[in-house]
């Protein structure tokens, strides 16, 4: 396969993997704008276990989504006693001060970075995405997708019918964390280096568009809008220095056309989408 | 286009949109300038130079997308760039795999390059940089009582210079630092750091910081009050510089590989690169450091492939992008426009160094020194 | 010195102060987490900056950088928040970013990426008191701050306006149905959130000389973090914020070094975004939707 | 005819594919009392929107106070006089109960006879003056009803449309809500009351208008409707679970055309 | 007969306003109580008392024998106390049988139930289970509906489906005629009939007084949080302190 090709391939896994690690909780209403900050932990633990402790890549990739879960699941409790909007601002700012930190941690290089000393092919990146995906796909095939909607749609009512909404709340975090941490190792491995600086806040902003340019009502739609994310600016490559402003209206227009997303509840059961939210708000 | 049979492919990894896009935008200009000239002159061993482009964004993925494309599917046999230490560090360490030379034009974070074979840099180390202006500095007898360091954080540069380099080099000339004060990468308000400094009163200030914070140090301290010479390497290497600090800044000395004024040849490449810019729109006519340096680059490769005797072949293709690198890694004191290049062995230039002073808006050649 | 400092502080926190404000105005009468603002801060910034390098007078440039500003402003609520009505709440949110990266890349387009220096428009605005120094600009944009505030608060509370504003924050359905006409009191808003926006970018770059097309950023994610300490949708909150993070930033610079200005700032706002989400002078948490 | 306040001629309008009103016409004179009455889903409230503007009409006319209004937005339909109390009552639970009803006069000048009139809802319902500075959000729901209607009465109505004012209300409240309608009927109000409670709808109102599956089934006095066997078929006997099987049917199908 | 629920001295106070005061009433084992009283007596405020939406200001509720005062909300539909809610609060954009599975999630047994595909078996127990109640009730033909598409009477017989699958020994029923015509109030009266011959236990909470005489036995009447009155709808019914703050002189007679 072409090298452009294969690289584009690789990217558009780290953007899906990225994806997923923010629609898991958005799912349960907690839109994560701290998850470059998890990203941030599993790449740099992973390296940190194949640079020092010599383990196999694919271990240390698994290590760094655990490391960034242990965190997160740490942190899961204070910050999910915020909600909606506060929520966003707790995980964003949480995800500052861990780049923050990062950036002072001299054992990882400070802020010069910090090289990796292992290797991984694209293969592997797409290999791992894969199992990703096939896992939520799975795991929307069980309870916890409707369980995760009623709690975002009323944690009361949740709470009420015996749902354990925190534990619920904690668990999405988590995965979600999870998810985003082995996608940061994945980076960490392919690219072979990582510096703090690339998991800013922008970098948690794209992969929130992802999520929400796919629609956050079907599994398939983090994957799409990633795919789109990658794909569509490396259409405009030819418009060169427009291509950003380009794609930044589409996104504007896109979200004002289509708010609920590209792909939906309603494309997936071939049901007009217009008709249930109608439906909504005429209760 | 120039009657030749075979093409030689070079790869240009280019900054043109993102972050950089103001330092890096001219890159492509002076690059096509020079390939330009040469396949006038003849080409390459008789093949034409044939320039592939990759707009990276200064995103440290694409560069590697980049460095995919030229290596595996354009058949190139060396790659201009990245530009920068971001995306220098991920697409070295790809160029390694895949074998293939890349040269940057403007990363100069310490070591970017040393742990590859293939990777090399058109620039210099800030340290050699640095003692060049204090030793330039100290014969011209300016008064430097005591030092103060003001650097960026959050830059792997700027914090190398402001921790080791500076100090390092401030010991080796014999002044004393009274202090250090830091401040963000992009940081607007310098109140904090020269209400500090204030306190300090140093005689000269050793920045390692980009252009942009510079230029807010100075017009804080300018406002402040407080006068003290701003003195700095390469990461502040800014033609404009001078008119940017406006009344601020007037006296600050930096050192760097590229002086515009230097002499004839500097002088016609700024004509000849002047119309060219013109002629694209893109707002800026008068060249950078960067934009010499990725000049240079193309002549170097060519030198290269020329004592190389590369053929473009598909079937050996492994074999001469080896064989660029090897040339490179043996070519001493070659005669670029900013000056004689030889490369260490950590892939970074050993070239001369302008040691300039900006006075009524301009640059002025404050001296000239060489490294080693 | 440590005087001084808590001058710079202040003064600082000034220009944190007009974005908090700004995306308190959008918050907690709009309901919408506004991102664009920092974008129309940096247009009003650049635009001024180009008017004035070609030659225009002072009050002109500011007059057309306000102008472009109310544009921003309106181009914003025609499509981020009036398309949303009916969609998740992060979507405003998201749209809203998107103008702020479309605004930054635009503005590059036209004017470059460099930060450019922003002539004097008074040759050296600056107030001294013995040893400390006070810089006019940023007294200005205080006071202007304080003034915006002390009316749009007196004017939403008591005012018939600032109750169909309420209305529409909480309902804009319901506020519809009892005759507010909501397509004309947001514009208004909206307009009047960009217009300030805009000033605070124009004060911004006469207090610090310069301007760029990132300008916004960083002031932007303080400024938010401002309004939430204070208290989101309490303008005296975003007012006190603004100072308190202006102050954190000048003082840990001071004390503990740049490194830790970024781990102060941003850890404060989680500490306080986990003890007491409703913020320093927060009202109840109760009804927020996004 | 100068004696109507609201004249609606051949109305339609669809949610998307879905027609929820097909054709209805609709007269109320000056002073009268006219319930809609209809089974759940049968376009009442569609209805109310439409006549407020809220919903745009695919096609008919609507005449208000001897204007053509239309096309007109919502509010300016409410600065002449049209007032909807609407279903569900939509207090706005982050303001007081005093500004909930400041916003019902948000359109009116006369600052002091607003100030007289609230006193007077106050007076009215003493559990609104006893809490009048809290937010509306601790309101129970007959409460909450009281304050929609004293915030619609403050926009100084010529036409009270009201949607299933009744709804969650006690047997006493329920009553004294009706005498109210009457009370302020007799002093001029024309009202277009829509109900579930069709015995007491029908009992104070002059006319009535039965919709089914979004057209006019039947319309008339409303002593002699209560007593019409149609209305019997159509809304409260046992066809009534085929009505809302058809509707169900109706939509799916508007789905899939 | 046994008493399943009994509140002692139950007080609830919002800040300085005590809306629920020294209150004491029994549910009675397989009957049907109602509570009812003027708007504001605090009726929703004693349903969200007993299932935990608030805490109690004072006194306790008894569930079979054990107070349940300090037992947290979630456990609590564990025990067998399940609600409907004043206004419908399905997920309007699930399907009704994927609202029922919510409903069904306190008779999951063992931990790892949450996390089995159950979708990729083709008619799963759990599903049919759900469709099994939904055309026990008529409403099979809805199963995959997304609920906000249904119409309102449907969608209060969902919700009260959904509380049903809990296996409740308790149901408490906010306002469930509310809104429904003639003819759905009669299917929800025959859904109730249904339940109570299962044996569930009925506390309902009603305006619509035919209603409630035909479906309860036993009725506590609140005023100002206060109980005023218990007993039989006619023993209510002429009471003075109920006509006069409740019923109203025209429809008590
Ligand atoms: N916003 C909407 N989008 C799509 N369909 C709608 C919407 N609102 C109402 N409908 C449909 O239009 C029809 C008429 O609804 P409407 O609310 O007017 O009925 P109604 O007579 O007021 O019923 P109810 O007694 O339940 O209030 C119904 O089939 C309903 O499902
Ligand atoms: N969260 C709360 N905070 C403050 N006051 C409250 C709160 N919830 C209820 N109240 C008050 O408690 C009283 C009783 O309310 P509740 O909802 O229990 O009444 P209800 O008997 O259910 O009335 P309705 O029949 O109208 O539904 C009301 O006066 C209400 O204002
Ligand atoms: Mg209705
Ligand atoms: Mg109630």
């Amino acid at each position: 396969m072409s090298g452009y090709l294969t690289g584009l391939i690789v990217l558009l896994a780290l953007n899906t993997i990225a994806a997923y690690g923010v629609y898991l909780p958005m799912a349960a209403g907690q839109l994560n704008l701290g998850i470059a900050g998890f990203m941030a932990i599993g790449a740099y633990a992973s390296a940190y276990l194949t640079n020092m402790c010599g383990w196999p890549a694919l271990a240390a990739i698994a290590a760094g989504g655990g490391t960034a879960a242990i965190l997160a699941f740490v942190v899961a409790m204070p910050i999910l006693r915020t909600q909606g909007i506060y929520l966003s601002l707790a995980t964003f700012a949480l995800g500052q001060v861990i780049c923050a930190i990062l950036l002072n941690l001299e054992v990882v290089g400070g802020a010069a970075g910090y090289p990796v000393s292992t290797h991984i092919e694209a293969f592997t990146v797409v290999a791992v995405t894969v199992v990703v995906v096939l896992l939520v796909c799975l795991m929307s095939t069980t309870r916890v997708p409707i369980y995760l909607a009623a709690v975002k749609n009323d944690p009361l009512v949740a709470d009420l019918l015996g749902l354990n909404v925190k534990a619920l709340g904690v668990a999405a975090l988590t995965a979600g964390a999870t998810i985003a941490g082995v996608g940061g190792a994945l980076y960490a491995h392919y690219f072979n280096y990582v510096e703090a600086q690339y998991f800013g806040v922008m970098l948690s902003t794209y992969t929130v568009l992802y999520v929400l340019l796919g629609g956050t009502q079907s599994v398939w739609g983090p994957l799409v809008g990633a795919a789109i994310f990658t794909i569509v600016p490396e259409a405009l490559r030819s418009s060169s220095q427009w291509r950003y402003a380009i794609f930044a209206l589409f996104i504007i227009l896109f979200m004002a056309l289509r708010p609920q997303g590209l792909i939906t509840r309603g494309l997936t059961r071939r049901r007009t989408q217009a008709a249930v939210q109608g439906g909504t708000t005429a209760s | 286009a120039y009657g030749h049979e075979r093409e030689l492919v070079i790869g240009l990894s280019m900054a043109r949109t993102g972050t950089f896009v103001s330092v890096a935008n001219a890159n492509e200009i002076a690059v096509d300038m020079a390939v330009d000239e040469i396949n006038r002159a003849g080409g390459v061993n008789g093949s034409a130079i044939r320039l592939v482009k990759f707009d990276t964004a200064g995103d440290p993925k694409q560069s590697v997308l980049a460095v995919e494309q030229f290596a595996r599917d354009n058949g190139a046999l060396a790659i201009v760039g990245p530009f920068s230490s971001s995306e220098a560090r991920v697409a070295f360490s790809a160029g390694e795999r895949l074998g293939i030379v890349q040269m940057s034009m403007s990363s100069s974070a310490p070591g970017v390059a040393a742990p590859f074979k293939y990777a090399f840099r058109n620039t210099v180390d800030e340290g050699l940089v640095i003692e060049m202006v204090l030793k330039a500095m100290r014969a011209k007898n300016l008064s430097m009582g005591t030092a103060a360091i003001a650097y960026a954080t959050d830059d792997a540069v700027s914090k190398a210079v402001g921790t080791t380099v500076l100090p390092e080099a401030l010991i080796k000339v014999e002044v004393p630092v009274g202090g250090f004060v830091d401040f963000p990468y992009k940081a607007f308000d310098m109140s904090a750091q020269v209400s500090k400094l204030a306190q300090l009163k140093p005689d000269i200030v050793g920045v390692g910081a980009p252009p942009e914070a510079m230029i807010n140090l100075a017009k804080e301290m300018k406002r402040q009050g407080v006068s003290a010479r701003l003195f700095a390497g390469t990461t502040v290497g800014d033609p404009d510089l001078p008119v940017r600090f406006g009344d601020a800044g007037e006296g600050t000395i930096i050192g760097s590989p590229f002086y515009s004024d230097l002499n004839d040849a500097v002088r016609a490449f700024a004509r000849s690169f002047a119309t060219r810019a013109e002629a694209a729109k893109i707002g800026r006519t008068v060249p950078n450091q960067t934009d010499i340096s990725s000049y240079d680059i193309v002549y170097l490769y060519a030198e290269a492939m020329k004592r190389a005797g590369v053929t473009g072949e598909p079937s050996k293709i492994a074999a001469e992008r080896t064989a660029v690198r090897d040339e490179l890694r043996k070519m001493k004191d070659y005669p670029a426009l900013g000056g004689k290049i030889t490369f260490r062995e950590n892939g970074d230039a050993i070239k001369p160094i302008y040691v300039l002073e900006a006075k009524g808006g301009h640059w002025t050649l404050f001296d000239q020194r060489t490294a080693d | 010195m440590i005087a001084q400092q808590i001058v710079n502080g202040l003064m600082l926190g000034g220009v944190y102060v007009m974005v908090a404000v700004a995306f308190t105005l959008a918050i907690g009468v709009l309901n919408f987490l506004n991102f664009s603002i920092p974008g129309i801060f940096m247009v009003a910034g650049m635009v001024s900056w180009a008017a004035l390098k070609s030659g225009q007078h002072w009050l002109l440039a500011f007059g057309f950088a306000l102008m472009a500003s109310a544009v921003v402003g309106v181009a914003v609520y025609f499509l981020t928040y009036r398309p949303s009505s009916d969609s998740d709440p992060e979507v405003p949110l998201v749209s809203s970013l998107g103008f702020l990266v479309l605004l930054e890349n635009l503005i590059v387009l036209w004017l470059g990426s460099d930060q450019q220096s922003y002539p004097a428009i008074i040759a050296d605005f600056n107030f001294r008191a013995g040893s400390i120094i006070v810089g006019g600009a940023q007294l200005l944009s205080l006071a202007l701050s304080l003034a915006f505030v002390i009316a749009l608060s007196l004017s939403l509370r008591f005012t018939n306006l600032g109750r169909q504003v309420r209305a529409i924050a909480e309902s804009r359905r319901t506020a519809s149905i009892l005759g507010v006409n909501v397509g004309s009191v947001v514009p208004r808003v909206f307009v009047l959130s960009a217009l300030f926006t805009g000033a605070g970018g124009i004060l911004f770059a006469i207090s610090y000389l310069q301007v760029s097309s990132s300008m916004g950023e960083s002031i932007g994610f303080k400024g938010i973090s401002a309004m939430i300490i204070g208290g989101m949708g309490n303008i005296w909150g975003a007012v006190a914020g603004g100072l308190l993070i202006g102050l954190v930033e000048i003082l840990s610079t001071q004390f503990l070094g740049a490194d830790f200005v970024n781990i102060g700032v941003y850890g404060l706002l989680l500490a306080l975004l986990i003890i007491k989400p409703e913020g320093l002078f927060g009202m109840a948490v109760a009804r927020e939707k996004f | 005819m100068s004696g109507l306040i609201l004249d609606i001629e051949q109305m339609s309008a669809c949610y998307g594919r879905v027609e929820a009103l097909i054709g209805v016409s609709l007269q109320v004179a000056h002073g009268e009392i006219v319930t809609v009455v209809g089974a759940n889903g049968a376009g009442k409230s569609t209805l109310l929107h439409s006549i407020l503007g809220m919903v745009s009409p695919a096609n008919g006319r609507i005449t208000f106070a001897g204007a053509d209004i239309t096309r007109w937005p919502i509010h300016r339909r409410i600065d002449t006089g049209l007032v909807l109390v609407p279903e569900g009552r939509r207090i706005l639970v982050s303001m007081t109960i005093e500004e909930n009803l400041l916003l019902g006069a948000h359109m009116r000048q006369d600052k002091t006879a607003v100030r007289r009139e609230i006193d007077g809802i106050y007076d009215r319902f003493p559990n609104l003056a006893q809490r009048r500075n809290h937010d509306a959000s601790c309101l129970s729901g007959g409460e909450q009803q009281m304050l929609a209607l004293g915030r619609a009465m403050l926009a100084k109505p010529q036409l009270l449309m009201m949607d299933e004012p009744s709804l969650g209300l006690s047997p006493l409240f329920v009553s004294k809500l009706f005498e109210l309608i009457r009370e302020y009927n007799r002093e001029g109000l024309s009202v277009l009351l829509i109900e579930q409670n069709t015995a007491n709808a029908l009992r104070i109102a002059h006319r009535a208008t039965v919709l089914e599956l979004g057209r006019v089934a039947l319309e008339g006095n409303a002593a002699a409707i209560a007593g019409s066997a149609r209305l019997q078929e159509a809304y409260l006997g046992g066809a009534a679970r085929e009505v809302t099987e058809i509707d169900h049917k109706r939509k799916s199908a508007g789905r899939r055309s | 007969m046994s008493m399943l629920l009994s509140m002692q001295n139950l007080s609830k106070a919002f800040g300085g306003l005590e809306v629920v005061r020294e209150l004491s009433f029994d549910v009675p084992e397989r009957t049907a109580t109602a509570l009812i009283g003027p708007n504001g007596a605090g009726k929703t405020t004693v349903f969200n008392l007993i299932s935990g939406v608030y805490p109690v200001t004072s006194g306790s509720i008894r569930f079979r024998g054990s107070d349940i005062v300090n037992l947290p909300s979630r456990y609590r539909i564990k025990r067998g106390i399940a609600r409907s809610f004043q206004n419908i609060r399905l997920i309007p954009r699930l399907s009704v049988i994927d609202n029922l599975l919510i409903g069904q999630h306190v008779t999951l047994t063992r931990p790892f139930d949450v996390m089995r595909p159950f979708r990729l078996v083709r008619d799963h127990e759990w599903i049919c289970a759900a469709k099994a109640e939904l055309s026990a009730f008529g409403l099979g033909q809805y199963a995959d509906e997304p609920v906000g598409l249904l119409p309102y009477g449907i969608r209060k017989r969902v919700d009260l489906i959904r509380a049903t699958l809990s296996s409740p020994s308790v149901l408490m029923l906010d306002e469930p005629a509310a809104g429904l015509n003639a003819s759905e109030t009669r299917e929800l009266h025959s859904h109730l009939d249904t339940l109570k011959e299962r044996g569930v236990t009925l506390l309902v909470i009603e305006h619509d007084m035919q209603f409630i005489r035909s479906v309860c036995e036993k009725i506590v009447v609140l005023n100002f949080g206060c109980k005023i009155a218990e007993g039989s709808f006619d023993q209510v019914r002429t009471d003075e302190q109920v006509r006069e703050a409740y019923l109203g002189a025209e429809q008590a007679a």
